[in-house]
């Protein structure tokens, strides 16, 4: 790993127009990405990994929501750019990659169409040198045959060539960063596979910085460098892998590998996470917002001070006190009690 | 020993001062005519013009005004139809009756001329009763009268191919064309006759084309030759014709130099007319006149005319015989009592609806027989509003009043409260078959409903609503005691009338549009007597037709309705425009006085 | 492709066959022929009867269909009982008005149509978008002869803009000054039709540029960097249009019935003023063909309308 | 979002309208309206108002004798035949439309629930109706119906209308047949008849409620077209179009306008009213659904 | 234990259409000479990647999907006729819990008239009855019992799914077909659901089909396991044996492509599964027919446990 910062995002947050009040779907996220390295963000559903991407590529609505923070890419401040600037920054210094290939592409263009007009909003290829360009894109995601494919239209595809196309829009015109938002959330284990590996292979052979956002644990024990865990809006829990994996410390963290029905584990009951994600109308930052999930311990000890992020460990940082106390009933008193809302 | 035609024709500045109802029938306009000129001569039809030239295949009404300043007449006429001869007169040719022989002569005068240079002949002449006597040209024109023609019968019925009753005194190039008849007619000398007739058509450009090919031969339809005046240089299917001076017109020169034919929907006539858009404006109809008249300030003088034309209510008392050609009255209904009728006819309140719907342009029919026909018209006063008259009528035949008696919707009648008439316990209940058309057609229908209910006669509409024009020329020319034709007892009819005044066609006993279908020995002996040989005496026949006429006055078989003004905006810059019958180079004399239509 | 297309102009021929037969009946199940509106005292009733018999108008219904598609299927669709002319000849006077019109029709109600669809979808819930719709409902409420009949005293006599009728002035000569004349009768009706006609257009529009700018590959193309106008126009708007485009067979065969009203009140000489004359007058020869002929075109168009679609939308191929 | 709301059509429907103040105003004043006409038309204008011709009352004008809106051509009080006629082209526009739209829906949700084969047959059917000259058709029988009267205009206009209802239907229904709900009805063993019409209709209110006042909308001018052509409803049954039609003579349409705007407006008025509170009915409709 | 439902020969083909005239060119061989049986009480998983033919088969056992050949015997009847089904009430037995919790209950209807729709149809219970069970099962998928009169979106998935769940078990079925029923679910959820059916299942002795592509969650679900890849059965046997001694490369491939926990291991991992995958390309056409079907017959591993291996395949030939 190279310690040249791609990205330097600090205190990003996010408020949403929701009815006539502005509501704060992310919170005070902060997250470095440097040359070289594949930062997983995990969470469940709604804990904002989409909303801090969005926020990053600057693609959300500026008369719905509101962004606050910084985010620096490549010495420029991405928070609060006019459009105008940031259509330079799109696909060219950040290119995303989304979750339904299907969708993400525009159902009357053929392939190469699209891909050439991501090199032509930017001019970093000259005109004669794209339908080229295209071939060598698609030959490197690893299409067989590109000079036909290109001409296709993206419902000829299967689903992994078409997740691999949104890869070569993406990496199009050699970004610095790569976002990829659930990029295999709908294909099979074995194209998932495939794919995960051809974003890696992309970015070390581009020495890119990848954020890849998933909730699929093995993804990331198989991919990151360094896992982010959100919940709530927050980061909750920042780590490289091997330390997150081997030392989760934040309840939360720990609770959801905990319910994952891995192939290692056997037990015949798998852990429940109890409840769910207030709705952002309900969430109080000042307080732990995960405990509340936790019930045989006591919440008000949590709330009474707003949880910060600690280093705990070297590059290991966890939000708020309440991993210090935190235990799994089961493991102390053995009880099997099937848990219910 | 041979007579002439009547010279008699009313005097050219009578006719120039003449008036009907409030309008004049000539504009007189003092200024001086300016040297050509363009007219424009707009027509009020809801269709487009089918644009036929060929007269024997023509019968369309827009045609032949669309087409009439290319049309020259072929025998001139006076302002009461009489044919006048001389080519002084505007004609193409005379015509001499021999009385004795039972012949006529048609002799075309010296130079006329077909528009590409060519002489017109005695072929030409003969040719249109070849096509209208054709089966193949399908002309509809042909008319039991024609019969009245040596050999024209055997011809019609494909027995010979030469029509021996016609022959060329001179050779096919000349300029004779004698005709022989089988009988004399009183209406010999009244243009409109029947009995021959009175068009031309090109031999010789035509010759080429075969019978059933005419009708849609350009030559006939938008490569026409022309006699008249003016020729048409450009046509717009159905929409406008430019017409220029044709240099072969053998009379009169004409003044203007073009003139513009358009036809215009009446939704837009009054409009167009506030835009200048026309100088002279034809086919108009009585709804319009409010607003046109509000035009006299701007530029427009209204000309009005008698209309060949009465509308009448018929009354069914039978049916047609087809096998027989004969109309037989034995229907039975309460309209077969000339009473009923006559009651029926009195309770109508005609003159306030020609006042109120008609604008006053329409006026109470006291006959069948219109007031052009100066000589023959009705006199007396018809049926005027009289529902005393006809209360005391149906009293009279037997039909009594009841409160209580109910009409055939089963309800009483809600418009007298003296309820409907009964007899031996049925009310008096009849079918209207009202016409459906105009604007007005319905408030009409509705007014004489409403006035047959005061006299205490239920009327209903055939099948509840108005009867269009064709499912009403259906029903009444069924022939033989269909259900259809059984099940009205009222209806409406109107006819263009041709300038003959004869009645034979109208209410004969083998008359197919007779459509009451009332017959009787008087009116058979009435109408022969009108069309004898001792009507050709004009004293004698003006008899005839007063005794047909009080005839009708005592059976109301049917009920005349009225008679028709035409009228027509002529703007102020025109000169010598009329609407008198006996104008016969109509277009030839018309001038302009200014460059632009006046506003004033 | 071409086979399809082949294939399917076969498969017409069955259903044309089926439309002629109905056609012909129904032409014949209305009271009167275009024999008995010829009352007059110059006529002769003999002499009809006598020509309705040479028609053939006494045989049984099921002959004079025979003859009349025999001698359809041979390019004669017989002479026009009212008009005295062949049908075809006729009808191709009538037939080139009728097209330019609605082409041009079609052309403006499009533009008006689009524009309208892009202004209230780009202003959802606003007054711009409430006042379209509004205005659209209202055109399709109201019956649109009424407008017809204003637009005429507004713009043609009032204002003196447009001629009031017809489709060409007969002063007019020269290629260009025909061509001009041409236009300039066809602009009030065309444009009164059209506005009057884009409650289908803009809805469509409308409701499909709201669903296309959520979709998927409209964020795809922001995250390439795309411009806001580019993506509006190159991909929101194209993928909006695709309904159109398949609607645009349609909307063509739709014109031709709304030409109906809108000629004869315009005085405008097509074929819609011919259907309702040949209606009144019960011109058979010219009734059946002319609504022979407005099945046809809407099976051409409802075939060009596949075309369309298979050569704008590439998921669809007809093959 | 959810809500603590209860989701029920009819609350929903009040919450709509008491947001939508427009909605309510247009939803009152189309009641007034419509019962101002039933009742008016029904027990204040008696035949012989309509039927018997007044020639000495013909065009006044507006407010005198007691005329309001002034007299027509046949000396009719205008106001009278509005309420009357409006009532019959009220009738017209809403038989015409609940049977077209009953039969499209009906045959619409067949085709989309089944498919296949029925689908294909019905949908050929369909596409071959779509091409009969209908507006001829009208007219034919129109000419041919011997007892002509509203009901039997009701009937015939029906007979062609529910054609353009089945295709956004069955493509409707094609898309929500498809979803698990009903192959979970399948299996819970419902009858297709239960599943098309109890659990499918529900779920396409929104897409009928926009139908139903689109060509509820169109078809109170509907009958207006036919009497343009001359083949309007018969004498003793007044209407809008009769009245409207009106304006075809230009002398009427610039010189007697009372006789006609009063019916323009009043579709007009109508047809406004019906989309403002269509547009809550249909957000009322759409709201029950997801999230 | 005695057999619930077996599987004899079942192929179900769909036709793939084209053209006009809508003729069958080919068919899909969703799903092709299977065959299998289920046990009272046990449960079965079926994997395989998208497209597979998993759904297919679970909707031809519940009797959503007509079949093709082959049978389906329940109770000593075949199945595969909706008359029979229907005569049996057989979806009172067998019965389906879908992927798409959203989509499988109708938005429009409240909880109570879901869960009651089975009762009603197959259990001739009165109103107070139907309620009172319905309460009841309320209680088992531990809803409160408030929510009855509460519609579908006012749950959060897991929930929702749970009252799939209930819709399921209503009528007391032997068997349920479960079509990924938590795929679309987050992990916390999904281990809530996951529980709760295995709890269900040992309660009432309820076969399952559970059907998925996450090897995890079959794995942790099922004692049996099949492995399919288009249409065809790879492999099938006992759950220990599929994970610990795979025959087929398919399997083998398959399992190396879970990412896994482990992250000590992952070069590792990644590495086998760069072996696995060559060595599955570069052998795919002695497991494959040339079509890319999977060789049909079976090979008898050990009793339970059998695999389409090209031996038992060329054998088959010669036989
Ligand atoms: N455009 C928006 N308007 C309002 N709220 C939004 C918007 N986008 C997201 N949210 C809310 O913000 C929160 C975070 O959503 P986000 O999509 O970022 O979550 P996520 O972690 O990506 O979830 P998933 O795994 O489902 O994709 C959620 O509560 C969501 O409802
Ligand atoms: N109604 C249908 N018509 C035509 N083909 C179909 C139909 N239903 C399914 N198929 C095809 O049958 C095959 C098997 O489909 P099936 O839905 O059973 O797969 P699956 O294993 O459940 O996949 P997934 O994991 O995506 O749900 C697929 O190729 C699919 O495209
Ligand atoms: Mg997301
Ligand atoms: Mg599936």
């Amino acid at each position: 790993m190279n310690n040249e910062k791609i990205l330097d995002a600090k205190n990003v947050g996010v408020q949403f127009l929701i009815g006539d009040e502005y509501l704060t779907a992310i919170e005070d996220v902060s997250l470095t990405v440097h040359k070289n390295e594949v930062v997983a963000l995990v969470g469940e559903s709604g804990s904002g990994k989409s909303t801090f991407a969005t926020a990053l590529m600057g693609l959300h609505n500026p008369h719905q929501s509101k962004v606050t923070g910084s985010a620096v890419a490549d010495g420029t401040e991405l928070i609060g750019l006019s459009e105008k600037n940031y259509e330079k920054i799109r696909g060219k210094k950040i290119g995303m990659v989304f979750q339904d290939p299907l969708a993400s592409l525009n159902p009357l263009m053929r392939i190469n169409d699209q891909i050439k007009e991501a090199m032509s909003v930017h001019d970093v290829i000259p005109a004669n040198e794209q339908d080229a360009r295209v071939i060598q894109l698609l030959t490197e995601v690893g299409i067989n045959n590109p000079e036909r494919i290109a001409k296709l239209y993206p419902h000829e595809l299967s689903g992994g060539m078409r997740q691999r196309v949104v890869i070569a829009l993406a990496i199009a015109n050699e970004p610095d960063l790569i976002i990829a938002d659930e990029p295999t959330t709908a294909l099979d284990v074995t194209i998932q596979a495939q794919i995960l590996d051809l974003i890696k292979d992309i970015q070390r052979k581009k020495e890119a910085g990848v954020i890849l956002i998933t909730h699929d644990l093995g993804v990331v024990a198989e991919t990151a460098d360094t896992v982010a865990v959100m919940y709530g809006g927050q980061i909750v829990e920042l780590a490289p892998v091997v330390e997150l994996f081997n030392n989760p410390k934040h309840p939360y963290t720990r609770s959801l590998l905990r319910a994952n029905p891995s192939l290692d584990t056997d037990s015949d009951e798998l852990y429940v996470i109890k409840g769910k994600i207030p709705s952002l109308k309900d969430m109080d930052r000042n307080r732990d917002l995960f405990i509340d999930r936790v019930d045989w311990m006591d919440t008000e000890k949590y709330s009474k001070t707003k949880p910060e992020l600690h280093e705990v460990a070297p590059n290991h940082f966890v939000r708020g006190e309440s991993w210090k106390d935190f235990y799994f009933p089961e493991d102390q008193d053995n009880s099997n009690e099937s848990e219910n809302v | 020993s041979s007579s002439s035609s009547s010279d008699k024709g009313t005097d050219k500045k009578d006719s120039k001062d003449e008036k009907v109802g409030d309008f004049n029938v000539s504009y007189a306009n003092p200024d001086k005519a300016i040297e050509g000129g363009d007219l424009t001569y707009g027509y009020i039809a809801e269709t487009p013009f089918i644009g036929q030239w060929l007269s024997p295949l023509s019968t369309d009404a827009i045609d032949s005004k669309v087409q009439s300043p290319a049309f020259a007449p072929v025998f001139a006429i006076d302002s009461s139809f009489t044919i006048q001869n001389g080519k002084d007169k505007g004609g193409l040719a005379d015509i001499e009756f021999d009385k004795d022989k039972k012949t006529a002569l048609v002799t075309l005068h010296d130079g006329v001329k077909w528009s590409d240079g060519q002489a017109i002949t005695a072929r030409d002449l003969y040719y249109p009763y070849e096509i209208i006597a054709n089966d193949k040209a399908k002309s509809t024109r042909w008319t039991d009268s024609l019969a009245n023609i040596e050999g024209l019968e055997d011809y019609h019925n494909n027995k010979t191919d030469k029509i021996s009753g016609l022959t060329f005194p001179d050779g096919e190039d000349g300029k004779k064309l004698l005709i022989q008849f089988k009988e004399n007619k009183p209406g010999f000398t009244q243009s409109g006759n029947g009995y021959f007739l009175e068009t031309i058509a090109p031999y010789h450009y035509l010759k080429d084309v075969p019978f059933e090919k005419l009708v849609s031969d350009e030559k006939t339809t938008t490569k026409p030759l022309v006699a008249g005046p003016f020729k048409p240089v450009k046509i717009v299917p159905g929409e406008s014709i430019r017409y220029e001076v044709n240099e072969n017109y053998s009379g009169p020169k004409p003044k203007l130099k073009s003139v513009t034919v358009k036809t215009v929907t009446p939704a837009k006539a009054v409009a167009a007319l506030k835009a200048q858009e026309f100088d002279i404006l034809d086919g108009t109809t009585n709804d319009l006149y409010p607003e046109v008249k509000k035009l006299t300030s701007k530029g427009y003088e209204i000309l009005g005319q008698q209309d060949l034309y009465v509308s009448l209510l018929y009354y069914n008392v039978g049916h047609y015989d087809k096998e027989k050609s004969v109309n037989v009255s034995d229907r039975e209904t309460p309209v077969q009592d000339p009473k009923v009728r006559q009651a029926l006819s009195y309770a109508l309140n005609t003159d306030q609806i020609n006042e109120t719907l008609n604008n006053g342009l329409n006026t109470r029919a006291i006959g069948t027989i219109p007031p052009v026909f100066k000589d023959y018209a009705s006199k007396g006063d018809g049926f005027p509003l009289d529902l005393d008259k006809a209360n005391k009528l149906l009293d009279e035949a037997g039909w009594k009043l009841d409160k209580d008696a109910k009409g055939k919707d089963g309800k009483t009648n809600d418009a007298s409260d003296k309820g409907y008439r009964v007899k031996d316990g049925k009310t008096l209940s009849l079918t209207f078959m009202a016409r459906s058309g105009q604007a007005t057609s319905e408030p009409i229908a509705q007014s004489y409903i409403n006035q047959w209910k005061q006299i205490g006669v239920d009327v209903s509409l055939y099948n509840n609503k108005l009867t269009d024009f064709n499912s009403w020329g259906d029903i009444v020319q069924s022939s033989g005691k269909t259900k259809e034709n059984q099940s009205w007892d009222i209806t409406q009819g109107a006819w263009s009338l041709s300038s003959e005044p004869s009645q034979q066609d109208l209410f004969s006993a083998s008359a197919p549009f007779n459509f009451g279908h009332f017959t009787s020995d008087e009116l058979t002996k009435d109408l022969n007597d009108i069309d004898s040989e001792k009507a050709m005496d004009p004293e004698y026949r003006k008899k005839a037709f007063q005794k047909y006429q009080d005839y009708l006055q005592e059976t109301a078989f049917v009920t005349p309705l009225s008679f028709k003004i035409v009228w027509t905006p002529v703007n102020k810059r025109v000169q010598n425009f009329t609407l008198d019958y006996g104008e016969n180079e109509l277009w030839a004399k018309l001038a302009v006085t200014s460059d632009k239509p006046s506003d004033k | 492709m071409w086979k399809t297309v082949l294939k399917r102009v076969l498969m017409m021929i069955p259903q044309m066959f089926l439309l002629s037969v109905i056609v012909f009946l129904l032409a014949k199940a209305m009271p009167g022929d275009p024999f008995s509106g010829l009352i007059a005292p110059g006529t002769d009733p003999a002499q009809i009867e006598r020509l309705r018999e040479l028609a053939g108008l006494n045989d049984p219904w099921w002959q004079q269909y025979l003859r009349w598609m025999g001698n359809a299927l041979h390019g004669d669709f017989g002479v026009s009982f009212v008009l005295k002319q062949p049908v075809s000849r006729v009808m191709g006077d009538r037939i080139g008005n009728t097209l330019w019109l609605s082409l041009m029709t079609t052309i403006i109600l499009y533009i008006v149509g689009i524009w309208m669809g892009m202004v209230a979808a780009r202003n959802e819930g606003k007054w711009q978008d409430k006042l379209l719709l509004i205005y659209n409902s209202i055109t399709y409420g109201i019956p649109a002869y009424i407008i017809y009949l204003f637009a005429i005293f507004i713009f043609g006599y009032t204002l003196r803009w447009f001629p009031t009728g017809g489709t060409v002035d007969v002063d007019a000569s020269g290629f260009f000054g025909i061509l001009l004349s041409k236009i300039h009768h066809m602009i009030l009706p065309a444009v009164t039709m059209a506005l009057l006609g884009t409650v289908t257009i803009f809805t469509y529009i409308r409701t499909g540029i709201l669903d296309e700018q959520v979709q998927d590959y409209v964020r795809t193309a922001r995250a390439k960097g795309v411009s806001e106008n580019v993506i509006f126009r190159k991909h929101i708007l194209r993928n909006a249009l695709l309904p159109i485009a398949a609607n645009l067979g349609f909307t063509i065969t739709g014109l031709l019935s709304g030409a109906i009203f809108a000629e004869t009140i315009f005085g405008y000489p097509g074929i819609g003023q011919l259907f309702t004359s040949s209606i009144v007058q019960r011109d058979y020869p010219m009734l059946t063909t002319l609504i022979l002929f407005s099945g046809i075109l809407a099976l051409i168009g409802s075939l060009l309308s596949d075309i369309i679609m298979a050569w704008v939308d590439p998921r669809i191929r007809i093959d | 979002m959810s809500g603590q709301v209860t989701p029920s059509f009819g609350g929903a429907l009040k919450r709509e309208f008491s947001k939508d103040k427009v909605a309510m105003i247009s939803l009152i004043l189309l009641i007034v309206i419509l019962l101002g006409i039933f009742i008016g038309g029904t027990f204040f204008v008696k035949r012989p108002d309509y039927m018997i011709v007044n020639l000495l009352e013909r065009y006044k004008l507006p407010f005198t004798d007691g005329h309001i809106f002034g007299t027509d051509g046949s000396g009719h009080d205008v106001f009278k035949m509005l309420l009357i006629g409006g009532r019959n082209s009220l009738f017209i526009a809403f038989a015409v439309t609940l049977i077209t739209n009953f039969i499209g829906i009906s045959i619409g949700i067949i085709c989309g629930y089944y498919g296949g084969r029925i689908d294909n047959i019905i949908m050929r059917i369909v596409d071959f109706l779509t091409i009969l000259p209908q507006l001829m058709i009208i007219i034919v029988l129109t000419t041919i119906v011997p007892n002509y009267n509203a009901m039997t205009l009701v009937l015939i206009i029906s007979a062609f209308g529910w054609i353009g209802t089945v295709r956004p239907i069955r493509a409707r229904v094609l898309t929500e047949a498809n979803r698990d709900y009903v192959k979970a009805s399948k299996t819970s063993g419902s009858s297709n008849f239960a599943i098309m019409f109890r659990e499918i209709l529900p779920n396409i209110i929104s897409l009928i409620i926009a139908g139903l006042t689109l060509d509820l909308a169109g078809n109170i001018g509907l009958e207006t077209g036919l009497t343009f052509l001359g083949f309007g409803l018969p004498v003793g049954t007044p209407s809008l179009g009769t009245m409207l039609n009106q304006a075809t003579n230009p002398e009427t349409m610039t010189g007697k306008p009372w006789v006609w705007i009063p019916s323009a407006i009043f579709i007009l008025i109508i047809v406004i009213l019906i989309i403002f509170v269509a547009q809550a009915v249909r957000r009322a409709g759409d709201q029950r659904q997801s999230q | 234990m005695s057999e619930l439902l077996r599987i004899e020969n079942l192929k179900i083909h769909y036709p793939i259409r084209s053209g006009f005239f809508n003729k069958v060119t080919d068919h899909v061989y969703a799903v092709d000479n299977v065959n299998f049986s289920i046990e009272e009480g046990q449960t079965y998983g079926l994997v395989g990647e998208s497209g597979s033919g998993k759904t297919t088969i679970g909707k031809a056992i519940v009797g959503l999907e007509p079949i093709t050949d082959g049978k389906i015997i329940y109770k000593g009847e075949d199945v595969s006729s909706p008359a029979t089904r229907k005569k049996m009430e057989y979806n009172r037995d067998v019965q389906m819990i879908f992927q798409d919790s959203q989509s499988s209950l109708n938005p429009r209807k409240t909880i109570y008239e879901i869960i009651s729709e089975p009762i009603r149809n197959f259990d001739n219970l009165d109103e107070a009855a139907t309620k009172k069970r319905v309460a009841e099962l309320l209680d088992i998928v531990g809803l409160p019992q408030r929510t009855m009169y509460q519609y579908p979106f006012q749950f959060s998935g897991g929930q929702r799914q749970r009252i799939g769940i209930a819709r399921a078990i209503s009528t007391n079925p032997k068997l349920i077909v479960a079509d990924e029923p938590v795929s679309a679910l987050d992990l916390s959820v999904q281990a809530q659901v996951l529980n709760f059916m295995k709890k269900i299942q040992k309660e009432l002795g309820i076969s399952f089909l559970f059907i998925s592509h996450d090897l995890g969650v079959v794995r942790h679900m099922t004692e049996n396991i099949a492995i399919m890849h288009n249409g065809r059965f790879a492999e099938i046997g006992p759950r220990d044996e599929i994970f610990n001694n795979p025959q087929h490369i398919y399997t083998k491939r398959l399992l190396a492509a879970i990412p896994s926990m482990d992250v000590n291991k992952r070069e590792e991992n990644t590495a086998n599964r760069k072996k696995v995958e060559a060595e599955f390309q570069s052998s795919k056409s002695e497991w494959y027919e040339p079509s890319g079907r999977l060789l049909p017959n079976l090979m008898e591993v050990s009793p339970s446990h059998w695999a389409a291996l090209p031996e038992a395949n060329s054998k088959g030939e010669k036989a």
